[in-house]
């Protein structure tokens, strides 16, 4: 399907050259590329929304920390920890969505602000999620990440 | 005779479609926009290749082919719908359709103090006009309300709000619920009250044989795409005297007699709305689609047919632990739509897990948020049958559903 | 590097065709509306075929494709058109996104006393609505004449009328004359006296590349099909802090946040205006002509041979006995309409008789009535050419004129 | 091209089975079959305008005896003669139009009403006509001739 193809596309370039990601990432790629389908990697994307190191009550969610072009609702807050290590905190109505999140936060949480301000998320691509990441899913991701890469580099 | 359903399928390209997941599509978001056979598809590539020039007013050939094949399909689609080519009013959309009936005949004939009627069951295509009417103009917006128990409109208190009122609009089908609502009982009321009817057909028209003259309603909004047609048309049918209570609404070319720096004359009856260039591929597209229709389905077969997957498969998902079937899609009147949620899976989450296994369900208030929140929720997972999703599409549904419960609930 | 028509023509479908009468087609009512390349009407059918489903709030794949492709237009179309997709409304037409200045942002902002100036050489799209509106709401309204020894807008009458206005809705370019109005320094009128400034670019748009941002003007209306696209589809674009004056027009689903019974939240900027389900295959199809024109046109070349065409036509029309041409097409910035009459030879039946020889022109009054009134006419004949147009074609033209003439006239 | 193909076949059997027609009749189909083309059939056309046996004077031109559905302005007015013959006479802007009347007023003039009112006019089939006549004008001839026979059956 010549459309989807092109944003597809978009979407891997916009995700730049693969890069080197920590063990802790690593390893989830693996156990994405060890899915047998689509239906398993929503389990762990699942799982992981289960397992959210650093997820937003939901009484914290506000307009501000809103990440817009979402079909469901979702929400990141930025900080610091006491080391000046970054922490994504991160929300959202949908589990899947929750997941993603999750694995984001996993990816960047404790790296300098600098680095994640850089951060690549291709792992995603890495991890066989672009069949799930339709158009309008992955621009929901993509504006989760950018949210996250702006904050990082204003601090 | 029943539906030749594998016929039917043959002839829409889509239908043959495998997802980038692998799967195959399974069909059903009909409620939101139907497929399109391939003789639809052709029409209009046809008309872009070989006859395609702006209509009317010209002397050549090429518009004069287009003209006659844009104001054939009127004929044809008005006859359709039981009503003849002056009662029909191309618009762009069912939408544009209702706005139609607030702007071109609403706002020529209601004033402050003037009472319009409409129901807690619609689609914001019949709700928000009328609000914006109500406050443009000081008019009463009165709303029947559901009778939550048994899911269809409360008549006794439509009986109520329709007295002293000037207009009552009302949908034919819930594109929610699935419900038929009884629009023959309503204009009945409206009109020994003396007040115009407005039915949003949008979701009635694919299901159900309109006979627009029989039916006696004044106004009655359709789209093209939701019945084999193209996107970027609808109309709206206007009972003759209705007709005559209208004024101009969009202007510019087309619509007008005679136009001076002093004032316009404009065109009477339905081509006093017409303007601007005409949506002519959309309406040749459209006029393909409903002879498609009358060549290829028998309503009452398709509505039988419809239902019986519905009804079955209502009956089944009931059936699996936590998912809530919202009405009645079981009724022998009910049309075709499965509106459900599960308790733990959040509705856009089980979206893309049925998505996962190649089913198009629709996910969310279905544009009709007032009847979302007297059911107490946001949003539904919605599964909506038409003439050429079969018994085995949902067997498949229902298993693969199962099996997201048993691994996701 | 001239445009290279022979490779131009050869992705028009409708070129190669033979009429009934056995002579080849030679288009020639391109003001009219443009033909479409095949990939225009492929990407239509493939839409229709592949991935055809209801935009926006979907959790399908199918959905999802088609969301994408119908934001990926915008996108594309907008920055065709110099300006961001915030910036842009889809409408059913230019007509459509005229009377949405009109209603969605005239009626919010003008009052009884209030002043819009238009002018006597434009379409009836850009005289009607303000004729309403003055009806409705006690506007002045004043026409800029046309000065009838130069066939141009008459600037220092155009300078009286715009002082103490709110609105100037100027044509772009005359689809009668081919006039190329200076809209940069009406504009720059309009602005100094503080009133907001709407361009009907329909004639614009297909012969001039548009930087809407650059432009400076508050209101801008386009027509795909004169341009390559569909029927079916145009847009308004509109200036940031004009978009921010704007209010509600066509109301429904889309358009809102949240509905209640007592009230609607309604969407920002552009999102407001765009209710119902989109014109998807529209959409597609116009983002695939944009497209299309920015690989295959260079905008300055494809003027100077349009231009180059007319010119021509006009100078030889000139010379043939009983023949007028209105206004000036060989001007340098006139594009490519040739308007002319017989003496003896009845408009219409000219029409007829230019056809007899495969040529399509226009007859009537080009829904410029007041400019037919200005000009002394009741209508005229009318060539129009576009890209895909030849000398060769202009040769045959000519001659089949002359023969015509010297056999009829 | 199929949908034009559509509405010639419907115009052709709008105008019935082809019939006798009188001596002057079939000598102008004579004349129109050895045109050489469309121009020479319009030439004739136009020659068939200018000899109009009962052309209806632009003054008399009124709602009453207008034809709706033409492209161009059209009118019919009939009335009997002394012997109580049919009288169609035509006026219309467009010579093209023109013409056309004066060859039905040649057809029908003189005949008994009743004979009008069933009257048949498949002859312009015979005059190779139907190119001229794309479907709106045959739209606007096939509503004068109905004018004709509504109001011949009226007398
Ligand atoms: C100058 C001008 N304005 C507006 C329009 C209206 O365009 P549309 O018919 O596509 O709405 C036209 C089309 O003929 C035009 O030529
Ligand atoms: C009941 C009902 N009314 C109106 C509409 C509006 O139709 P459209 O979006 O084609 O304007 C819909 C479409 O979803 C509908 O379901």
């Amino acid at each position: 399907m010549r459309q989807n193809c092109e944003i597809l596309i978009t979407f891997r370039i916009g995700m730049g050259d693969l890069g080197q990601w920590s063990e802790e990432v690593t390893r989830i790629i693996d156990r994405f590329q060890s899915c047998f389908d689509t239906m398993e990697r929503y389990e762990l994307l699942f799982e992981y929304a289960n397992k959210h190191p650093s997820s937003l009550a939901i009484d914290e969610w506000d307009d501000g920390n809103m990440v817009h072009g979402c079909q469901s609702r979702a929400h990141v807050e930025c900080s610091l920890d006491s080391q000046g290590g970054f922490v994504a905190k991160g929300g959202a109505d949908a589990q899947i969505v929750q997941g993603l999140m999750a694995i984001t936060a996993i990816a960047v949480n404790g790296l300098p602000p600098s680095e994640v301000a850089n951060h690549d998320p291709s792992y995603v691509e890495e991890m066989g999620l672009s069949q799930i990441l339709t158009p309008s899913r992955a621009n929901g991701f993509m504006n989760m990440v950018k949210k996250v890469k702006e904050e990082a580099s204003q601090m | 005779m029943p539906l030749d359903v594998e016929s039917i399928r043959s002839q829409f390209p889509i239908l043959q479609r495998t997802l980038p997941n692998g799967k195959k599509l399974v069909y059903f978001d009909n409620a939101a926009t139907s497929q399109k056979p391939l003789a639809v598809i052709d029409a209009m590539s046809d008309f872009y290749k070989n006859y395609h020039a702006n209509a009317h007013r010209a002397n050549h050939t090429l518009a004069d082919e287009s003209t006659a094949a844009l104001e054939g399909a009127r004929d044809r689609i008005s006859k359709f719908l039981g009503t003849s080519e002056g009662q029909m009013i191309y618009t762009g959309s069912a939408t544009e359709a209702m706005n139609l009936v607030a702007y071109g005949w609403a706002r020529y004939n209601l004033n402050k103090g003037d009472v319009v009627v409409t129901t807690e069951m619609e689609h914001h295509a019949n709700i928000v006009p009328w609000q914006q009417l109500s406050k443009e103009r000081g008019i009463e917006l009165r709303y029947v309300p559901i009778d939550t128990e048994k899911f269809t409109l409360d008549y006794e208190a439509m009986e109520v709000a329709i007295e002293g009122s000037s207009l009552v609009c009302v949908g034919h089908v819930s594109n929610v619920l699935g419900v038929r609502n009884d629009i023959e009982r309503v204009i009945k009321m409206a009109h020994s009250q003396g007040a115009r009817v407005a039915i949003d057909s949008a979701q009635g028209a694919p299901h159900e044989k309109i006979f627009f003259d029989e039916l006696g309603a004044d106004f009655l909004s359709v789209a093209a795409h939701k019945m084999a047609g193209p996107t970027g048309i609808g109309c709206l049918l206007v009972r003759e005297d209705a007709l005559s209570e209208m004024g101009p609404f969009l202007t510019g070319g087309s619509i007008v007699k005679r136009v001076s720096l002093e004032d316009t004359q404009f065109q009477e009856g339905y081509a006093m709305f017409e303007t601007g260039t005409p949506r002519m591929a959309e309406a040749i597209g459209w006029g393909v689609a409903v002879d498609w229709l009358e060549k290829n389905i028998d309503f009452d077969e398709a509505h039988r047919h419809v239902q019986g997957i519905a009804s079955w498969m209502a009956t089944r998902m009931r059936e699996i632990p936590g998912i809530t079937v919202f009405g009645f899609p079981e009724k022998e009147e009910a049309i075709g739509v499965v509106s459900f949620l599960h308790d733990t899976i959040q509705a856009q989450d089980l979206g893309y897990l049925l998505d996962a296994g190649g089913f198009a369900v629709r996910t969310g208030h279905h544009c009709a948020q007032p009847l979302m929140e007297a059911m107490g929720v946001g949003s539904t997972n919605r599964a909506s049958v038409w003439i050429y999703n079969t018994m085995e599409e949902a067997e498949a549904f229902v298993s693969h559903l199962e099996s997201i419960v048993s691994r996701f609930g």
